[in-house]
């Protein structure tokens, strides 16, 4: 039922998106099919702003029918999903709140061995571990979430490093309960909702993390254009004006860090249910590491980054470790270097003109 | 009646052994147009600074309308009705005009903790915003990014935020500073045109919009307060025109 | 007379503030020049455009007769300008003398010979740059700039925040330099009066615009004018 | 135990010496440099190369390992580390660890994955007794390199025209760029150095520390830590940090082999939040 969701528009993001291809581009027409109180232009342009925009659908509408195209790749699609979700999460702190972070594993791990965890003793239900997990991932969040008040970038790159490389020390030793560098095995999940088992093909992996995927996206979308969501802007800009503007610093950065932890933490959940293993691996210093190429490539600050970065990602992946597996850091690191060093630049430039209008369609802005 | 709306009682400020700020006390009258004025040095920012919150005064007391908010934090100090702009432009570069308005309206209502609400939830907060941006000359960039604007615009953005907050203590701290000769008017204008409710505080080195604007001026050189009152008798007195000429001990 | 220093044209400033509008002036062998103005209208930008600091958007700075626009600081410190910053800047991780020989170049002006001329200065050679007075850092700054051995001196506010006895000592040191030396200087000054008894010509700032300019002895006399451009008092009254 | 401690110094000496570059680039300039390993890297392949495929012998290939390392710094401080000089501390982390990622890769591919073995001199080789207590030879040895390189870095650094130019430097790039210090120039060389000493403790460390293409993944945080927890100001703050956590590392790793780096970790993190400045950071 949820899988149909992506094609059926939300009543309300319907009219909006009518208003925004009726109202053109001036900014002080409002159509008037709109709702009546639209006499304000402002009110329009904040409306236009939120409507869902054609590439949008196009976008959700794609991911859903991907299968179809392409039924042997659904193990692929599968981690795509993944990483988009891991990569919302990262994006929720970085693009939207400014926190630096180089240990965003953390989350994904915990959330991944909760999953498992809970799968092997307590109860294989997909939904009641993705909480579990996300719960988890949570309280860890906000824990260390009052370790990146305080201190510079500098600090913060080093203290989220820190933890996650404690929690891979951590995972290592406690053997007993991750199973060491063995994993966990003989992970076996129930069906989705008691309908979908997890098959072979990934079918039922993929349109489950799709689905978990989108909820959690359209709940960020409507959270970072909420006030709250406004307010994180505010303190990524300038600290100094938002708290002279009567922003709270401390208590949202809390929020948002334990928010995106539990977004990650569903990430690592659903890693656990439909790879059905969870191993030292997903707590790795690379984790983190490819996470911010990933939002690199898709660009911070308007959701869509991370998922775009996520597909371009893994296909790159796809096709280069296909012809030379072990050398894959490699063109990695290359593309760090070449995004940081100016390619960013200058490959924004070169497509200004498609992005201007990729970002008119997304509804999105990218700073 | 003639309680100040804020008021320093015998504040001092101590940067290891430099003395920045020497046991002032300063009244702002309700609706005042009140200048700080003083040469380089003055400690003038490290008084603005204390007034805000950023640093903490070493002894003595601030009052905001009878209410003592010496330990308060800056944030709180907004929500009691005080704000500023800053010396260096201090915007959300990647909002356009209309958020960073809206922004700081729905911290004045609030509304900053609502993750599941919609900007536009509030019509009538996004009227009020779109009104502020007219009242600051703004209502032709309200949807551009604030970095792309001009320097000018960004000026009068850094005012119309402050102002957005509802203060009635309104801290200018150098509004004129940097812009251009063709915008300089449009700003000039606009503070002129703040309502008379609003008590404002101008730190200023151009005395043309000194003269314009204030009704009372305060000097302060070397952290002290060495003249404080209505312009004609700052003009004329002595002590300032030895600070700002460097006569005295040998004129 | 040769002239060692053409600036024409001039507009600067830091990001998208522009602070410098059209300046245009030019400075003799051997000749100082009080640069006069109130707080905020550009003198220090402008000192700090000739050293090459600011974001200059048009005109061009000619130093003994050549084009150094295009030039970075150190290389125009290392054609001849001596920087006197406005925070004195000393570097507090250096001692004394070696805030000194660190950027000493040949030529007549030695640490010892800053030493001879800041006796007080000898005497604290080894400590370190944050452990002195504000008078102290000013002479080490001053003294720091005399060793580059330059030709042109450029003085941001060498009295600012000093004590009056060690302002009075500090002028009597510059006329020296001015005079004796031939050394031809900018000087910054808030203090009108008492920075025109020691140099030949003034340029007074406004808004970032050369205003008013006149031989020093002349605009010491000229109280309408000073009180006018300086003072506190309307301009225009 | 003394011979714990012993080896916990030596350990702690190589530390310093692989981490005295980052303390400048870092500490002093300000710039995050997470593959500063890899020029580490470079210094013990250097030696593995020249005595495996040359014949040299262990103490001839040393100077190699340093000029090696700090040329190829030379080259990437004046191509692509320059321009991140004023970029946030973001970017350069992901531009050095994209380097780091490229050198992981590269070695191995030219090298292979394989554990390198250095074979030291044999008369750097066994041990002898002081007082009942067994002493390494190589490791004394490693010691006193360091320790002549740490007192030629200090003095370098306190004593001469150049330091005194680094120092201004670091203070106000403005105001010594201002005074005609050529800045650009400086931080080139100091790198370049900074590079030279890591490849020479990757050199030295290979015996005791092991060589393999993730080595700089592996001591990456190692160094951070060294300079982190020393503090920035100096070269004394991360020598100090570094002989303490040369000696904890190696005490528990022998007493309390289970708890692994964890200790260390924790330390690290617990030190940044309570003094981000560093524990022997002057305050300033």
């Amino acid at each position: 039922m949820n899988m149909a969701s992506p094609t059926t528009p939300l009543p309300a993001a319907g009219t909006a998106a009518n208003a925004a291809t009726a109202a053109g581009t001036a900014a002080n027409v409002a159509s008037p099919a709109t709702a009546p109180d639209t006499a304000s232009p402002a009110r329009a342009l904040l409306r236009r702003r939120r409507a869902w925009k054609p590439a949008e659908f196009l976008f959700w509408g794609a991911a859903l029918l991907a299968p179809l195209a392409l039924p042997r790749s659904m193990l692929l699609m599968n981690e795509i999903a993944i990483l988009g979700l891991f990569a919302l999460s990262l994006d929720l702190i970085l693009g939207y709140a400014g926190i630096v972070s180089l240990g965003h594993a953390a989350f994904l791990g915990v959330g991944a061995y909760a999953a498992g965890l809970f799968a092997l003793n307590v109860s294989a239900d997909p939904l009641a571990g993705l909480v579990v997990a996300m719960l988890a991932a949570s309280v860890l969040g906000f824990l260390t979430s009052f370790l990146v008040l305080r201190g510079t970038d500098l600090t913060r790159l080093m203290v989220t490093l820190g933890v996650a490389l404690l929690l891979f020390e951590a995972a290592n030793s406690w053997r007993s309960l991750t199973g060491g560098a063995d994993g966990l095995q003989g992970i076996a999940m129930d069906p989705v909702l008691g309908l979908f088992d997890f098959d072979l093909k990934g079918r039922t992996a993929y349109f489950y993390s799709l689905a978990v995927l989108f909820l959690l996206f359209l709940a960020a979308r409507r959270m970072m254009g909420s006030p709250f969501g406004l307010s994180l802007r505010a303190l990524r800009d300038n600290r100094l004006r938002a708290s002279a503007s009567g922003v709270g610093v401390n208590g949202r950065l809390v929020l948002v860090y334990t928010l995106a932890a539990a977004y990650a933490g569903a990430a690592g959940g659903l890693l656990a249910q439909t790879t059905q293993f969870v191993s030292l691996d997903v707590l790795e210093f690379h984790r983190s590491a490819d996470l911010m190429l990933v939002l690199i490539i898709g660009g911070t600050g308007w959701l869509y980054g991370g998922l775009i970065g996520a597909v371009l990602f893994e296909l790159f992946q796809d096709v280069v470790s296909a012809a030379t597996p072990q050398y894959w850091q490699f063109w990695v690191g290359l593309l760090l270097v070449v995004f940081v060093s100016g390619g960013r630049e200058a490959v924004h430039k070169a497509g200004a003109a498609l992005r201007q209008r990729v970002a008119a369609l997304f509804g999105g802005r990218r700073p | 009646m003639n309680a100040p709306v804020l008021e320093t009682i015998g504040l001092v400020k101590r940067f290891g052994g430099l003395l920045a700020t020497n046991n002032v006390s300063f009244r702002l009258e309700r609706g005042a147009r009140h200048a700080l004025i003083g040469p380089n040095g003055a400690g003038k920012t490290t008084f603005v600074n204390q007034l805000t919150g950023v640093v903490k005064p070493t002894e003595g007391q601030i009052r905001l309308e009878g209410r003592d908010i010496t330990g308060s934090r800056p944030e709180a100090r907004v929500r009691l009705g005080m704000s500023r702009t800053f010396q260096i432009n201090q915007l959300f570069r990647t909002m356009t005009p209309l958020e960073m308005l809206l922004l700081v309206l729905g911290e004045r209502e609030g509304r900053g903790l609502r993750f599941w609400s919609r900007l536009d939830a509030r019509g009538d907060l996004v009227d009020e915003a779109a009104a502020i941006a007219a009242r600051f000359r703004l209502d032709d960039a309200i949807d551009t990014t604030i970095a792309t604007l001009s320097y000018g615009k960004q000026r009068q953005l850094e005012i119309a935020a402050a102002f957005a907050a509802r203060p009635r203590v309104l801290l200018l701290d150098e509004p004129a500073a940097g812009v251009p000769e063709a915008e300089r008017q449009d700003l000039l204008n606009i503070v002129a045109d703040l309502p008379e409710d609003v008590s404002v505080l101008l730190i200023e080195h151009d005395m043309d919009l000194v003269f314009r604007f204030a009704t009372r001026i305060t000097v302060l050189v070397n952290g002290t307060v060495i003249a404080d009152g209505e312009p004609a008798a700052i003009a004329a007195d002595p002590a300032v025109r030895a600070a700002y000429l460097g006569e005295g001990e040998d004129a | 007379m040769r002239e060692i220093l053409h600036v024409e044209k001039l507009s600067a400033g830091y990001g998208q503030a522009m602070v410098l509008h059209d300046i245009g002036f030019s400075l003799g062998e051997g000749r100082s020049l009080a640069l006069l103005g109130r707080n905020g209208v550009g003198k220090t930008t402008l000192v700090n455009s000739l050293i090459g600091v600011t974001r200059r958007t048009a005109g061009t700075i000619r130093l003994g007769g050549a084009d150094v626009t295009g030039f970075g600081p150190e290389k125009r410190a290392r054609a001849g300008i001596g920087w006197v910053p406005q925070e004195r800047n000393i570097f507090r991780s250096l001692t004394v003398l070696e805030n000194l020989t660190a950027v000493a170049r040949p030529g007549p002006w030695t640490p010892a010979r800053v030493f001879t001329m800041f006796p007080r200065l000898g005497e604290r050679r080894g400590n370190m740059g944050d452990q002195l007075s504000g008078g102290e850092q000013q002479m080490l700054a001053i003294g720091r700039a005399l060793v580059l051995n330059p030709k042109l001196l450029l003085l941001d506010e060498p009295t600012e925040g000093l004590a009056p006895i060690i302002v009075e000592e500090l002028l009597k040191a510059l006329r020296d330099i001015f005079r004796a030396e031939g050394l031809a200087a900018i000087i910054v000054e808030q203090h009108a009066r008492k920075i025109l008894k020691i140099t030949d010509d003034a340029l007074i700032l406004e808004r970032g615009r050369v205003v008013h300019r006149a031989a020093s002895a002349a605009l010491v006399e000229d109280a309408d004018t000073l009180q006018g451009f300086l003072g506190v008092a309307r301009a225009a009254a | 135990m003394l011979t714990i401690l012993f080896d916990g110094v030596a350990y702690g000496m190589l530390l310093f010496i692989l981490a005295s570059g980052l303390a400048v680039t870092l500490g002093l300039m300000n710039f995050v440099n997470l593959a500063h390993g890899s020029f580490a890297m470079a210094g013990g392949y250097v030696t593995v190369v020249l005595m495996q495929r040359y014949g040299m012998g262990f103490l001839a290939t040393l100077p190699v390992a340093f000029l090696v390392p700090a040329l190829i710094g030379a080259v990437l401080e004046r191509t692509l580390y320059r321009p991140l000089y004023d970029k946030s501390h973001l970017d350069q982390v992901l531009f050095s660890i994209g380097l780091v990622f490229m050198s992981v890769a590269a070695v191995d591919y030219f090298m292979g994955s394989q554990q390198q073995l250095v074979h030291v001199p044999s008369w750097l080789q066994g041990r002898f007794d002081v007082a009942g207590v067994g002493i390494g030879r190589y490791r004394s040895f490693v010691i006193a390199v360091c320790i002549v390189i740490a007192v030629l870095l200090q003095f370098v650094l306190t004593r001469t025209r150049f330091g005194s130019q680094l120092r201004a430097a670091v203070d106000d790039q403005r105001v010594a760029r201002g005074l005609g210090i050529e800045v650009g120039t400086l931080f080139t060389l100091t790198f370049a150095i900074g590079s030279g000493l890591a490849g020479l403790g990757g050199a030295l460390g290979a015996e005791m520390l092991g060589l393999d293409p993730t080595f700089p993944l592996k001591f990456m945080i190692y160094f951070l830590i060294v300079v982190t927890v020393g503090g920035r100001a100096g070269l004394i703050g991360p020598f100090l940090a570094a002989l303490l956590i040369g000696v904890a590392d190696v005490a528990g790793k022998y007493y309390l082999p289970q708890a692994g780096a964890f200790i260390i970790y924790a330390v690290m993190i617990l030190v940044l939040l309570i003094r981000p400045q560093g524990l022997f950071a002057a305050a300033r």
